[in-house]
């Protein structure tokens, strides 16, 4: 599997998402904002960080870069698109998924462990995990509370759209658990056909016992196991 | 091409959230502006550009709020003000 | 050639010089060196470069007594950051600065671009920042305002280090009415590089040209250096102005840049324009290589129009840099920028004449002679004198202030205690701050004493953390300096890592009043006995005076900045209980000293007493002891005694993490013979509390090193209780609600309104209003 | 008492760096509006509360002005309207 990192000037969690997609295996190319090549890569990452510094609304001018070109070419033709925190933030910005990103509702940032539940485990990004499996990440995001009408909503509810969750440490929805004030609490999202995920968390931080948790290596072991190439 | 100065309200949708404008108004409270029924907070944009004539200017920044500046998804925006600096 | 005034300039009168805060001598001495009157151009350079804050006039010659030499210090004091050897061919440079006076006028603002400064002169040095700390003082949470520095310095650390992509894992954060009028806000970074990437601040190479890099300069922060150089008055409103605002994404855009063209090998020399901007950035480095500058400011690239020479040269604007580039290479220095959307124009070169050459165009509106302007700077050593009130506060018979009645729950002590905010769990401040970018976070900001952070490509590990405590410094300055340092390094040994080396930031008050600069001489005179006894040098830091408002002087704060090294990662050790059923034991003893501690402060409203003592070769014995148990025994949590104690100690092993509380079971009658709240609440040095699975073999080590240690007790169940036995006195309280006391103190505080204005104006000063992060 | 809607608007001082505002003009830029010279960000806050009279509900948003709403330091403020909503 070959995994195509975007790094756009103000991207900061680049290196931390290559080394999560290294530790399964995982061949590794960074893409830079300014081309229009995805040199071959079968995963798009779109790693966390302040794109181009976000000053107007997270993500809203890293749409417009000529490598996004490509991506929604590529997330188009069904190819696997994975975008985390700032990622999660341009997908919406850019219709690759429904929604947006607005600042938590406290105000402000937040950098915690938090507990997701793996909502729907039979997508390309969480065949490793189990259904209703609780999962140990980081978060550390200013805009991070999902928003959509209550149509949206509804709809990604039922088709199992809502990938991700943030729960308390025994599973259950809970204001106190949420970081951001995100609607239904959750955390992250699929598009209808299965093959771009958003999502405010960062798994690829919890790769490594010594950073606290393994629980996001299964995010990249499943795409591993979907896509290998 | 005449120099233009557009004013643009960006504001929150109605229905949408707005902690900014809770925090504010409960601040204002807490200071005693008890006579404060609500707040909303927007962004306020200030755009100088050059254009044949007033509505060519308001139009050309109306696209840009569609395309980049406003999000439909959670903001309205409005035309505030053409005037020539 | 000889500058002559422009049309329009000022004439140069006793009060235009005064204003600059030169003194009269100053200004004899620069007429004396330029042989005539000078230029307002140039009464603004050398007023710049004359200040404290750029020349350390006041404190240069005690800062030469610091030890600074190791065989692992690469780079010692002088340079924008100091570097050391932390083995495997990597290097790591740090820093420590204030912006005090920046951040009490606006807080955000001042709090974020102080955490870029710091960034730039770490990565100056050829290093890629890892690590953000801060050191923070406010007055007490109950007034309007001190929230109102609290929202606005928090969220503008975080706001920059977050969007930076470079973690804030650790700090420290003290509230004390001695800091109302004057908040500090001192910033540490720490950065990584391969030895041979070190890159010093020195231009050399006739005809090289000097390249202006980054953001454009506008008239932001004009006269910031001398302004730091003053104390907190009714007139520091008019300055307002002055206040840069940062733009962290222009700083990330100038970090990989700068990164990038130092490996390039296109450039000789790279510095930070900070403080007094273009003027000292330029100055410095043709000091450092002995060589002469020609600058034209005409070719400055500015963000206002009409910019006069003087406001070029002293703008503040942030994230720009001077680059001394081999002649030549001018194209390829421009598109390694243009990658990273930056642009840099060529504003001047380095020459052979031993002068510093200002012109506008074909003007010359500067002209000094050589490096004689960083080097004839004055130097002072003022009177030093212990001021009487002070003595007599040290002298205070603190034993005769009779407990509250409450005190007979010593567990009720406990909890005022935890809920002082200087104590509590800082959770609201750290949780905006991001600490786990970078991937290499092994223990953030939280239940630990220090942080650990991983050296890529290694097995290595780096241990940081700043500290000072300045009612200590305020109430005995030689003791409080050597404890600032014994604390820190038994906060780096705590998580695992040798004490290698330290960066400090001295916060003091107008260093003309002589019991400032007694305070001054004697916690530098402590700082560096304590710095010779655990073999750690001084590799750099800041001064910062004048930290004064109408209300008086802040207590003297010598924030050390402590960088210690883990050989092995697995070493990574935390403070807080684990597992039931280990042994809790205490390294070093316990004494019957009381003073200068938090529990006479919070809970009788009393700063007096002798600060407990500090046997700087027993702290060193004490750390030895503590790292070789954490790598040869099996050492589950460390945590040294600090503010509140033993007790508080204790209980926060218990409790810091919010997620896994423990309970205990302790024994203290052993020293049943002392004071109880003495034994409980005072703050004797030299003590560290560990759990330990194989009790023996930690006694085994500490006995060998002749270290004083003693089982105390055993760790209880989760969510249990904290039992304390001493003598026939037992006392008890569920974790819950200690717990509760700890971690709800700060959000329950902060959650009330923030305001600029306290209603009472308490410091004297008039400060107007600001937003509410909207 | 009647109630007002009070708009403010909340601006960066002239001569203040202005990082958003840049971003937003760099942005327009790269998406082809080369017309556009300058652009400011500011705020845009709406206030509904309950005064004797249009002055007096201006008079006290500028009150809350200077005390909580805007940053002297780095702003300025100006009543954009006052209607009756
Ligand atoms: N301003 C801050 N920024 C980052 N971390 C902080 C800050 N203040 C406190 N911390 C963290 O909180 C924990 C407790 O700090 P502190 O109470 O100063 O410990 P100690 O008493 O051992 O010196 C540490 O992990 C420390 O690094
Ligand atoms: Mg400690």
């Amino acid at each position: 599997m070959k995994v195509g990192i975007v790094t756009f000037p103000g991207s900061n969690r680049e290196v931390d998402a290559s080394l999560a997609a290294q530790a399964v295996g995982a061949e590794v190319v960074t893409l830079w904002h300014k081309d229009h090549d995805l040199q071959g890569a079968d995963v798009i990452i779109l790693p966390g960080g302040f794109s181009y510094g976000d000053y107007l609304r997270a993500g809203a001018i890293a749409r417009f870069s000529p490598i996004m070109q490509e991506v929604v070419e590529h997330a188009k033709r069904g190819g696997p698109v994975l975008g985390i925190c700032n990622g999660f933030q341009i997908l919406c910005e850019a219709h690759l998924l429904p929604g947006a990103l607005l600042r938590n509702a406290s105000l402000r940032f937040a950098s915690q462990w938090v507990t997701l539940r793996v909502e729907n485990a039979d997508t390309l990004f969480t065949s490793a995990y189990e259904a209703g499996q609780l999962i140990r990440v980081p978060v550390a995001h200013g805009d991070g509370r999902f928003t959509a009408d209550a149509d949206t909503i509804t709809a990604l509810e039922e088709a199992g759209q809502v990938v991700f969750r943030y729960v308390d440490r025994q599973g259950n929805p809970l204001p106190a658990a949420n970081p951001n004030g995100s609607l239904n609490d959750i955390a992250g999202i699929v598009n209808d056909r299965g093959n771009v995920l958003g999502l405010m968390p960062h798994p690829e931080d919890a790769v490594d016992p010594l950073l606290g948790s393994t629980d996001g290596l299964g995010l990249f072991e499943s795409l591993l196991s979907r896509v290998a190439a | 091409m005449t120099r233009f100065r557009v004013a643009v309200h960006i504001v929150p949708r109605k229905g949408v959230l707005d902690p900014q404008g809770k925090a504010v108004s409960d601040a204002l409270h807490a200071l005693g502006f008890s006579a404060v029924h609500e707040t909303r907070v927007g962004r306020h944009l200030v755009l100088d550009l050059d254009a044949a004539d007033r509505s060519a200017a308001e139009s050309s920044v109306r696209g840009m709020c569609d395309k980049l500046l406003a999000n439909p998804v959670t903001e309205d925006y409005e035309i505030a003000g053409v005037t020539t600096p | 050639m000889s500058a002559v005034p422009r049309p329009g300039d000022p004439v140069i009168t006793p009060a235009l010089v005064a204003e600059h805060g030169l003194t009269y001598e100053e200004y004899e001495k620069l007429v004396a060196m330029l042989g005539r009157t000078p230029t307002f151009t140039e009464l603004g350079v050398v007023s710049a470069l004359w200040s404290e804050h750029c020349s350390y006039k006041h404190s240069r010659p005690l800062l030469k007594t610091l030890p600074t030499k190791g065989k692992h210090v690469l780079q010692g004091p002088g340079e924008n950051a100091g570097v050391i050897a932390v083995g495997d061919g990597l290097a790591v440079a740090f820093k420590i600065e204030s912006h005090n006076h920046p951040s009490a006028v606006e807080p955000y603002q001042g709090a974020a671009t102080g955490v870029g400064g710091i960034l730039r002169d770490v990565f100056t040095m050829g290093a890629r920042p890892i690590a953000l700390l801060n050191s923070l003082r406010f007055g007490g949470l109950e007034h309007p305002r001190t929230r109102w520095l609290v929202a606005g310095v928090v969220k503008g650390i975080g706001d920059y280090g977050n969007c930076m992509g470079v973690p804030t894992v650790a700090g420290e954060v003290v509230f004390d009415d001695a800091y109302a009028g004057n908040p500090l806000v001192n910033a540490m970074c720490v950065g990584v590089m391969r030895e041979e990437e070190l890159m010093r601040a020195v231009a050399s190479g006739i005809g090289n040209p000097i390249i202006a890099v980054g953001a454009r300069t506008g008239r932001d922060g004009i006269h910031g250096a001398s302004f730091a150089s003053e104390d907190l008055s009714h007139e520091s409103d008019a300055k307002r102005p002055r206040v840069q605002v940062g733009d962290p994404f222009t700083e990330k855009l100038l970090l990989e840049a700068s990164l990038e063209l130092i490996r390039s090998g296109h450039i000789v020399a790279i510095q930070d324009m900070g403080a007094a901007g273009l003027t000292s950035s330029s100055a410095e480095m043709a000091a450092r290589g002995d060589v002469g500058v020609e600058i034209d400011v005409t070719k400055m690239p500015l963000r206002e129009e009409g910019m006069t020479p003087y406001e070029i040269l002293l703008s503040e604007s942030q994230e720009r840099m001077l680059v001394v580039a081999k002649k030549g290479r001018e194209e390829q220095v421009r598109a390694i920028l243009a990658r990273w959307d930056l642009t840099a124009e060529v504003i001047g070169e380095v020459i052979a004449e031993p002068v510093y050459r200002v012109k506008e165009g074909d003007r010359v509106v500067a002209e000094f002679p050589g490096s004689r302007l960083v080097t004839d700077c004055p130097v002072y050593s003022p009177e030093a004198r212990e001021s009487d009130a002070i003595r007599a506060e040290r002298e205070r018979d603190v034993e005769a202030i009779l407990p509250r009645a409450e005190e007979a729950d010593a567990m009720w002590t406990l909890e005022q205690l935890l809920s002082s905010p200087t104590i509590a769990s800082k959770t609201w401040v750290v949780r905006q701050y991001d600490s786990t970018v970078r991937a290499s976070t092994i223990v953030g900001p939280g239940p630990a004493d220090a942080a650990v952070v991983m050296l890529r490509g290694t097995r290595r590990a780096l241990a940081l953390k700043t500290d000072c405590n300045g009612r200590y410094v305020h109430l005995d300055p030689r003791t409080g300096g050597r404890i600032a340092v014994a604390e820190a390094a038994r906060n780096v040994a705590c998580a695992g890592g040798r004490p290698m080396a330290i960066t400090n930031c001295l916060n003091f008050g107008n260093p003309r009043r002589p019991e400032v600069f007694f305070q001054f001489r004697e916690a530098v005179a402590g700082m560096g006995e304590a710095c010779e006894a655990l073999g750690t040098p001084v590799t750099g830091g800041n001064v910062s005076f004048y930290n004064e408002s109408p209300a008086g002087a802040v207590y003297p704060t010598p924030t050390i900045g402590m960088v210690g090294l883990l050989e092995d990662v697995s070493q990574a050790t935390t403070a807080v209980f684990r597992t039931p059923g280990d042994a809790i034991l205490l390294l070093g003893e316990n004494t019957d000293e009381l003073g200068a501690s938090e529990y006479l402060r919070w809970v009788h409203g009393v700063v007096g007493g002798r600060p407990p003592a500090c046997d700087v070769a027993a702290e060193r014995r004490l750390v030895d002891t503590l790292l070789e148990a954490i790598a040869d025994a099996t050492i589950a949590s460390a945590h040294d005694c600090s503010d509140g104690g033993l007790a508080v100690a204790i209980a926060e092993c218990c409790v810091m993490d919010e997620d896994a509380p423990f309970g205990a079971t302790v024994d203290l009658s052993p020293w049943a013979g002392l004071t109880l709240r003495a034994l409980l609440f005072g703050e004797a040095q030299g003590r560290i509390v560990v759990s330990s699975p194989d009790p023996a073999a930690v006694l085994g080590i500490a006995a060998r090193h002749g270290v004083p240690a003693t089982r105390i007790g055993t760790v209880g169940e989760p969510n249990g209780s904290l039992v304390m036995q001493v003598g026939s006195n037992r006392f008890q309280a569920s974790v819950s609600r200690l717990a509760a006391a700890y971690h709800g103190a700060i959000p329950a505080m902060m959650s009330r309104v923030a305001t600029a204005t306290d209603e009472e104006e308490a410091s004297g000063i008039r400060h107007q209003a600001s937003g509410v992060g909207v």
